[in-house]
């Protein structure tokens, strides 16, 4: 078994067997210079500055190690501190992979980006640092999506950004990405694609994790200023898996500290009723890199199904791929119904209503915590506030909200 | 000998060019692709490029994945177009690999398989060759190695933006013949050709013994005129998948006809 | 001229000739004993420090100071900064004050606090703050409001409260804060009545001033860091007159600093086209206090509009009154196309949706910017951001976004 | 004599007690008022509170807010109100104040319009006291200065949640009568009447001689008849303005017929 903290991905963009790139040769040049780039602008403290500037001036940065006073003692037993990802400007951790991206594509130049987006929430994220640098944006959206998503559509209009509706396959976030990296084929030249997750071909997996480590590498700081020592339990949501790289990636060489990564249990664990793709998944290239994938007999995408629409992903970034095998990283998954009944219960004994994503963790924190002794401490990475969730929420309670 | 390395001998010791048609298996359903396969090498066609309909096509057009989504849609599986592959073979000039056989898949579905195992089956079924859009050389040294062993043609591309040194390599990882993708893009029609291609395809015969085809946006008579001088093969796609649009509001065998004639319309312009 | 130094209010909450109570004989116990027990609260470092503290860790204090580079480009004048009220915990500076009475209620023992509420704005975060605490809510709503706002109402039953649908009257604002008034009368042993803005009688406008004055004070200190002086001007937005104030308060000593309170000009100075108070009422006595309002010719309450939820109240608070006639505060208004034009630009400039109350603060800051040097520096209270205007907005372009 | 004052000495003296109803000014209409005063003073009304509608009455409940509502919605003015008590006190019981009129109004309206010039016109028009429900002691002085000037009694409150030393001073301040409310809260019927009101009643009789009137939630015989012995006087409110609410589904003179029979019911209770 290899040692999980040693460097990775390689030079090939991979970790251990995963990752790579997986994509058309007219990608490759770009990709390569994008790695280059991106390893310059990450050792240039002039670049690090800026990212920090608007991490704190704009994003409100450091988000706050909150201790939930009353999901703990709700849960009785580990305390529990919420991450709050969700005060971040444009209300998750997406914001801080997009400044960063955006940076790079100043940077580099180039003077428009490009993004995919399903319910919405990286396309808002993307065309507000697309706003704060004055680049052209377009955002590519499932057709079905755009049609349930119309805040959201509205919002990246009103950041003056153009959205696509994608009418391909199934007229979602999966034809979404592919729609994008089509685009940015054609376009490579002068368009950066802001990809949202720890997904895609290297150096995006590489990439994306390090902007959203600024989470953990916070996390670690607050928690030797508050608690004086680290956490025993960190949790986080696993959608594509960025909110959740950015948390554990900081605490990997800490082995003391138990990371757990939540999936989208769904309905069941039957295929298509979940979205739970490193619990049910087999390793299988999907969208640019080798990974653990949801697919059918014949390694067709599967249809996948989560209450959240964050999390309703058939792949996975390929380094939590990694921490699976390597079982640095314990992966588990939570229910729709579960889900919903941490919503309401974090929003009725915190006042914070969250993210469905962010839900998903919370269930398993608290679980977790029961089953441990006050003096420990779980820490729940609070992805994104759940203003987004709440006409599906009420429309699944029989409420309508709407109009 | 391989067909597809058979072919091209012949092709250029009869100073010929090859015309290499692309369409998707199962799209309108199966018995049509076997029909389209015969008209369309009655018509001219040296070798076929057969789709395999992948849910999430990266590499491929809006008019070719609208095509392979049509044929999953209706639940087209691998192993249906291999027995479609199996059967095509057993006649007319499939058989003996004079018009050779070569598949277009993603890398997610080959590796879904077994990259040994969707090798052994496609070389069982009749598959000269292969071309894995989605596989760059630094991930395909493995899939080279067994494609090597079984004698199924790997057949790689180089794009416009591929810089010369890494053309050269790609190039000399090629079996069959070496791809050259004439724009940057994605497969779908143009209303022109770049001039730079034409450069680039000078420079990669200083390079390579491969024969060279040309794809992604051909689908006139003027671009493979233009192309000619240059090149070993050229193949064409969306102008003929992009047909299959028309299905409900026209019949099957009008459109498979429809297809025949401008595969002629072109393999002649290549003739000429 | 009295000296707008000096102590106010004084010990019957009078700012000058403005202030006071008044109220039923009923609740005037009731006030008595919360002017007391705020008295006493706001003297104990231990009470500073749980509201510091909730501040910190819960509301995401302190909000970031931030150099708003393109719209101060576009405004082609002094610097823009902008106090990022928008990123505290439910989206706007209101959590300050509902944070602030909460802790005071749970310290006066009381288990229950009631609430008016327009749009839903103070009704979610007073919501969020007695679920934070385990408090019983009530919230008392505009059965209009209710229809309108059905997002907001799902919120706080979301967060555990109970939302009171009230019929009376107009059935909006106005009304809700009467029968919020009637609830406490019967139930003041027992209960707080949370109000949202520096009105109502004595101690609410002097304290909702002071638990809101962290944002002056925060802002004074950033500029102190930040630009090493003081600002040239502070504007901010006036509805009751809560984020102005406490922006304003702990500037006013400070008589280089020029501040700027912005009404809502609405369609026009026509009565019933707009809402601007200060601009164009007169004193008068409205829900406890007397202040500037907009009433008809016989005094009853005026009808009032604007494009804005928020700025749509016939009242104001007393110490705006005061620091309008003392003219250390000037009042302007800005109107509903502005307004909207404002929200735009700042979206597509700086990525950034301002709630549409904060948009008449943009457009005014930048009016002001405009006509100073690159030397001179305006801060704009950034109060709330625009997601919940989205629909609004839309409506008003045309757009269905709704379901 | 001010008549309110000259109406306590003649019930005291026949040891008698005040019934006092409240009705809307405008409600449904300002003829229906006048004819309700006179319906009501026949029943057994000794001295009337008649009710400014005001837009944002916080210190009424909300049977008597939406009566005020009603009245608006019509357009009422204050104006209209005095032309009607100047009309009504040219009349029958009104006519030299054998039943006194009272105004019972927000701060709100009497700012407006400037204190001085408001109790100006309501003495003018008729009114022998005001009743100022949102005015605290504390914001009274200058009302009350003006009001005593004007021999217009103003009329305050004390509650069950005043302190003894406030209520004195409250007590102190007030002028015709001394409005003692009865429940914590606002306006509107009870079904009981708290026990520690009456203890209340009896201690503020040890502090002042003005006249203890009672009102707040008082809707029954019952009510009366427990009240009787410790005050000078009832007022009903809620209780009578409520049947307005049959507007529409009743004809108006058998509501104002209603109300009498009603504030007979009541006012015999007290006499008994
Ligand atoms: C709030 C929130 N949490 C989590 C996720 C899941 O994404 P990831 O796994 O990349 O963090 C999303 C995706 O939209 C999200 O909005
Ligand atoms: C974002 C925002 N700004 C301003 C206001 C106006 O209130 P105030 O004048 O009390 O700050 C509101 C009221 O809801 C608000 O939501």
């Amino acid at each position: 078994m290899p040692s999980t903290t040693e460097k990775v991905p390689d030079q090939h963009g991979h970790f251990g067997p995963y990752g790579g790139r997986y994509v058309p040769e007219t990608l490759m040049h770009a990709l390569r210079q994008l790695t280059e780039q991106y390893d310059h602008a990450r050792d240039d403290p002039e670049f690090q500055k800026q990212f920090d500037y608007y991490m704190r001036h704009y994003v409100g940065r450091p988000s706050p190690l909150y201790f939930a006073e009353r999901l703990t003692k709700e849960a009785g037993g580990a305390r529990i501190y919420l991450k709050r990802e969700d005060l971040n400007h444009t209300g998750a951790h997406k914001i801080n992979n997009c400044i960063g991206q955006a940076l790079l594509t100043r940077r580099m130049g180039k003077p428009r980006v490009i993004a995919e987006t399903g319910a919405g929430q990286h396309g808002v994220a993307t065309a507000t640092a697309a706003a704060l640098f004055g680049l052209k944006c377009q955002v590519y959206m499932g057709a079905e999506d755009v049609r349930r998503q119309k805040l959201n559509v509205f919002k990246m209009k009103a950041l003056g950004s153009e959205v696509i509706s994608v009418e391909s396959g199934s007229r979602t976030l999966r034809d979404a990405i592919n729609e994008a990296m089509r685009d940015w084929m054609a376009t490579v030249a002068h368009t950066h694609y802001i990809i949202g997750s720890v997904v895609g071909p290297h150096p995006f997996p590489a990439m994306v994790r390090d902007f959203q480590s600024i989470i953990g590498t916070e996390t670690k700081q607050q928690c030797h200023d508050q608690l004086g020592r680290l956490p025993d339990v960190v949790v986080a949501c696993v959608g594509g898996g960025s909110n959740s790289a950015g948390m554990f990636f900081p605490f990997i060489a800490d082995r003391d500290v138990e990371l757990i990564g939540v999936e989208a249990g769904g309905r069941g664990a039957q295929a298509g009723d979940h979205a739970s793709t490193l619990s049910y998944g087999q390793p299988g290239v999907l969208h640019g890199s080798l990974s653990y994938v949801l697919q059918d007999a014949d390694g067709q995408t599967a249809n996948v199904h989560s209450v959240s629409a964050g999390l309703d992903y058939p792949g996975v970034g390929p380094e939590h791929s990694y921490w699976k095998d390597t079982r640095r990283v314990r992966y588990t998954n939570v229910s729709d119904a579960e889900a919903l009944e941490g919503f309401a219960r974090c929003s009725k004994l915190e006042g914070i209503l969250p993210a469905l994503e962010t839900a998903h963790a919370i269930v398993e924190g608290m679980r977790v915590a029961k089953q441990r002794s006050h003096d420990d401490i779980v820490v729940i990475c609070f992805s994104g506030r759940g203003d987004k969730d709440c006409f599906e929420v009420a429309r699944l309670l029989g409420e309508n909200i709407e109009g | 000998m391989n067909p597809i390395d058979a072919l091209f001998q012949r092709l250029r010791s009869q100073q010929r060019k090859a015309f290499i048609p692309f369409f998707t298996a199962g799209d309108p359903d199966l018995e049509t692709t076997a029909k389209l396969a015969h008209e369309v090498a009655r018509h001219g066609a040296s070798l076929i490029e057969i789709g395999f309909p992948y849910s999430d096509p990266i590499a491929d057009g809006a008019v070719i994945q609208a095509s392979y989504t049509r044929a999953l849609n209706k639940g087209l599986t691998i192993d249906q177009i291999f027995a479609l592959v199996r059967q095509l073979v057993q006649q007319g000039p499939f058989k003996g690999g004079e018009v050779p056989l070569a598949g277009m898949v993603s890398y997610s579905l080959v590796h879904h398989r077994g990259p040994d195992n969707f090798l052994a089956q496609a070389a069982e079924a009749g598959l000269s060759g292969v071309i894995v859009p989605d596989l760059p050389i630094e991930e395909a040294a493995e899939l080279a190695r067994l494609a090597t062993a079984r004698d199924v043609k790997l057949i790689q591309l180089v794009t416009p933006t591929t810089p010369r040194d890494r053309a050269t390599r790609i190039a000399r990882m090629s079996t069959g013949f070496l791809y050259c993708v004439s724009v940057v893009g994605i497969t779908g029609e143009r209303q022109e050709l770049p001039a730079e291609l034409l450069d680039q395809l000078c420079w990669l015969r200083t390079q390579t013994d491969l024969p060279l085809c040309v794809g992604f946006g051909v689908s006139k008579p003027e671009h493979v005129r233009m192309l000619k001088p240059a090149v070993d093969g050229v193949i064409v796609g969306s102008a003929i998948v992009r047909r299959w649009e028309q299905i409900g509001t026209k019949p099957i065998d009008a459109i498979v006809r429809e297809i025949g004639d401008h595969v002629e319309l072109l393999s002649n312009a290549l003739a000429e």
